[in-house]
């Protein structure tokens, strides 16, 4: 099976979400109040009180071919919000 | 008699905290307001200074200045964006100078709240009527600017450029702070009429808390505020100029229709605050969203970076003397 | 005079508040109160209404109908669940009825509070005991309901069926909610008896905030319990009726016991909404731990999402008029 | 080196942490507050204030021969109260 | 009359609510105070003991016995850790030592408010000045505690063991919590220099809760002294005894130099217990970062395991009979 | 591509952060609030008041060679502190 590391901003999590219910995914995890630093530049909690948001990481644990689906439906938003998505393999306990 | 004013707004706790914070970032103390206790001080403020305007609202009744006032407000969260965003223009591409313009024609309501605080402490009565003008000068502000970029962008955008007006008005007029101020104002305004006992338990909450509150929440704005500064100094000299000059042309054109409008000292320089004063909460947000294109470390930090300590520190005394100046010369 | 203490319920600021969080909702504004924020006031209105609790009871003493209505109070916590469980069982099966039986046994200390308050806007007097009646009106509902769940299950249960009565009785008895209540209350009886000073100088933080608290937090409660109003459609007709009906059932039932007690009206109405609310905070935990294959979204959305906003708008009036008319008809 | 994400409720997160001491895993790393959707529906922070809990992700690092030990002690948990369990490559840095 | 101070002490809602945290942690409730609550409540009785400590220190002026006494705190703060690191080297390492040994030359803010609300339970006065010897005993205990470790250490530490001073005074002096109480203080003396008006409107905040938000911190503070004092256990007899020792030898320093001072019982109890009290916030931190040789579980453990729970319920009316008998005989 | 996981106290976060900016990295990823358990004990939340600090989970996505100026800055400042950091496999989505 494949692990999906999304890490997106808070703001867009609601659309991501819907992208991987789209694509089929049996679940998926969600860490919010992350920060980080990328090519758009840093992300702080600082201005929390803002409605502004800090980052989010998703994780999302599936087959090869949901995989498929995901990537048609969240590399849209990737390219226009930013944001970073990797895959890797993991195996069920 | 100016620098009187700056030194008494000066040397009064919610000031002097929000120093405290700018302080901490520059001499690298690792105080911290951790999140979300911010967000803690920020809902309740929007709470009561959105119950205690329902209050004096219902007592003070919707007549006389009131209409006019709040129509002119809302004028101008119209007409300050399209000034600025012709300013900007200058040296910036549309995105950007559509979503600083948004920005300013928005309102900062901790300033408001501050210039109010600074108002009780000069005995100068205002009313509640004003909480109403800055409720409804978030979402004019957005959609203008949004109207900006739509006009402005040659580039090609996400749906072929389509704006999805459904979910910009929604962003305009449901974000969090504007529903919870506007909620709080007409729950103050319902209780008042019904249930005056039930006021009278609201108060120790929203009323007597209300100044430390204050002053705790500018405790965290002067760090954030500092912490921006340093992204202001990279965006160059013109966005710091615009940063202090547009509130101010702001300012001695709200002055004037203050004037215009016959309101007292005490709205007026309210009114002066609402004009001169850039959002940091509301416009944002929507343009994180909607405007993914324009760079938010340029209207954050304008906004927030100089605007909002600019007018917390010198703007309000300094408004309030064009005000005894321009509007009320006896007051 | 029913549809006038209805009114007089929901134009106060508690009820008004917890509206704007339910709209909020409807109309997807993303108003959010972020965790652990609620927590805070959770944790505090149980902190305050204990301590009150204990002053009084200090001041009251415990004789009269103390023990009594403390007695008949434990009584139906342990009754309304078998009745529930009755009734449940006739569309669900064991694991669900159970959990959900104990979640109505049991009760909402957030209701009681705003009960509280409806009773000091309408000027009636109450006593402090009835806060013991609420604290001790958790566990016995949790032991029940999972007795139940021994009896009425046949499938396989992990360790053969075993239940961990420890384990229960810790969760029963040691939930955090409950142990800050009843804690609370004992050291505002201990106080009260030999620190008036220190009493004295607590009121400002457990007194006079309550009001103002008890209005942040049912905002929150609004959003919370609207987001769980959808997954109860889901749950169907029998659910959402027994959600409306059971707590009626139980209202008239606590009505004659306490008129049996000789209750004045204001705690004959606090023994009606203890009876009548159902409790979405130690009892879902607790059975979420000890009984997993009951489904969550039933439990608590029957208790949350229904039952909590009709005792909150209209089933706090409804029971003052019922008290009105069986056990203080001169009140 | 192998890599485990656990990802369970709060609520079980001391049972779990007692079965990856009893199976010898030289640490773990804890993430609260995590939120997510699998099988048995949706968790959300929004109940946070009633002891109801989010979830949490749990991660160890450690030898193969631990997770074996780790697989009979969490096995039993997943099954009963719902969860998720990935196992992965990974290296010290 | 020691004892009958003791149980005054004990039965009053902040040492009540400390024993609530501690018992939760012994029968295992769930009841927990999630972060970063805690620190709202820690932040905020610093903003507030520093303002107050700062408006008194504007009326009192400072004279008399303000700066001997301050000098004479600051002495403490030095002279402590020094006897401290003799008695700790004992049984345990140069690094272990030296951490310990700058904890206890510190002071515990919490402490401190404890026996301010003691005090004022008591009606006894003190003053604002005390305020500023809390705020200028952390730094210094710091700076010796690195100087002896940098003595002490024979071991390779990196950079080849050349301390870098810079970072460690700027840990010392601009502390989080070293900063936000000496800002609160400044803030407070020239607040109320300049305007009566504002220190008027803030004193509901950080006057009026302050007495409940300690009983509410002091509830945290007993579930999180209760899980250390576990530690402790694992530490041996020897800390153990150095926990309750030390703060009884350094409380008898602290009485004699009170007497030399003059103070009245007040400020002389104040005194005391800061020689007594030991740092768990300033300290640890400022350990942790320069010394993370030694073992924080030591180090935190002694100081808020055991020294701060027996400050809290004995040491305090201790130190009182104590200054009752050797300051002041006829107080 | 590969994956660096570092699981460290949030008291050193900084002069992690410094580090990874130093070794050229594309971007990080912050999630603080972390607790667990490791060889210097147990780290928990508990004294979130006294800045003390819980232990922050940093992910960096970059390429091999970054990891190696990477591993320079970093292994000194483990060493002296204690956290672990662990290398996976992992690809853009
Ligand atoms: N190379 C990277 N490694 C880890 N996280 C990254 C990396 N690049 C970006 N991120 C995360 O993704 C977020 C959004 O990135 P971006 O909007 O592309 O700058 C950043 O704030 C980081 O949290
Ligand atoms: N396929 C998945 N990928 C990532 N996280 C998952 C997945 N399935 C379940 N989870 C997480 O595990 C939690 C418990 O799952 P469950 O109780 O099995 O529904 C969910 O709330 C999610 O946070
Ligand atoms: N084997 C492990 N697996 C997962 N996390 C670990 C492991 N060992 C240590 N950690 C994490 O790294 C932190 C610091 O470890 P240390 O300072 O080496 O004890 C611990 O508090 C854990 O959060
Ligand atoms: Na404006
Ligand atoms: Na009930
Ligand atoms: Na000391």
């Amino acid at each position: 099976m494949k692990r999906l590391d999304l890490i997106i901003s808070e703001r867009e999590l609601d659309a991501v979400l819907k992208a991987i219910d789209a694509a089929g995914s049996p679940g998926y995890t969600v860490m919010k109040h992350v920060t980080g630093k990328g090519p758009h530049g840093s992300v702080s909690e600082a201005m929390d009180f803002s409605g502004l948001g800090a980052n989010a990481h998703v994780i999302v644990f599936c087959q090869p071919e949901v995989l498929d689906r995901l990537r048609q439906g969240i590399q849209p938003l990737l390219g226009y919000y930013g944001g970073v998505a990797y895959v890797s393999d993991a195996e069920p306990l | 008699m100016d620098t009187s004013l700056v030194l008494q707004n000066l040397l009064t706790p919610p000031v002097l905290f929000f120093f405290l914070g700018v302080i901490a970032v520059l001499v690298r103390s690792d105080l911290e307001i951790p999140a979300p206790l911010p967000k803690l001080f920020s809902l309740y403020l929007l709470l009561a200074i959105g119950f205690k305007g329902g209050l004096e609202l219902q007592h003070s009744g919707i007549s006389g200045p009131v209409l006019p006032t709040i129509a002119a407000a809302v004028g101008m969260s119209l007409a300050v964006p399209l000034v600025s965003f012709a300013v900007l223009r200058l040296k910036l591409d549309g995105f950007n100078a559509a979503a600083i313009a948004a920005t300013y024609g928005s309102i900062s309501a901790v300033t408001f709240i501050t210039a109010e605080s600074f108002l009780d402490t000069q005995k100068l009565p205002h009313d509640g009527f004003m909480v109403a003008a800055l409720a409804l000068m978030e979402s004019p502000a957005i959609i203008v600017g949004l109207l900006l970029v739509k006009l402005a962008s040659t580039q090609q955008r996400p749906d072929n450029g389509r704006m999805r007006w459904g979910a910009v008005l929604h962003e305009a007029m449901l974000n969090g702070s504007v529903y919870l101020l506007v909620g709080s104002l007409l729950i103050g305004y319902l209780s008042a009429a019904n249930s005056p006992l039930s006021v009278e338990k609201m108060l120790p909450f929203t009323d007597k808390l209300f100044y430390g509150s204050l002053s705790f929440f500018l405790l965290d704005m002067g760090i954030v505020a500092a912490q921006r500064l340093a992204d202001l100094r990279r965006a160059g000299a013109f966005l710091i100029g615009f940063s202090v000059f547009m509130p101010l042309f702001n300012a001695v054109l709200g002055a004037l229709i203050a004037r215009g409008l016959g309101l007292g000292p005490g709205n007026a320089l309210l009114f002066v605050v609402l004009c001169a004063s850039a959002s940091y909460i509301a416009v944002p947000a929507a343009m994180r969203m909607t405007v993914p294109e324009a760079n938010p470390s340029y209207y954050i930090s304008t906004a927030l970076g100089l605007t909002f300590p600019f007018n917390i520190i010198v703007g309000i005394p300094l408004y309030m003397a064009l005000v005894n100046k321009l509007v009320a010369p006896a007051g």
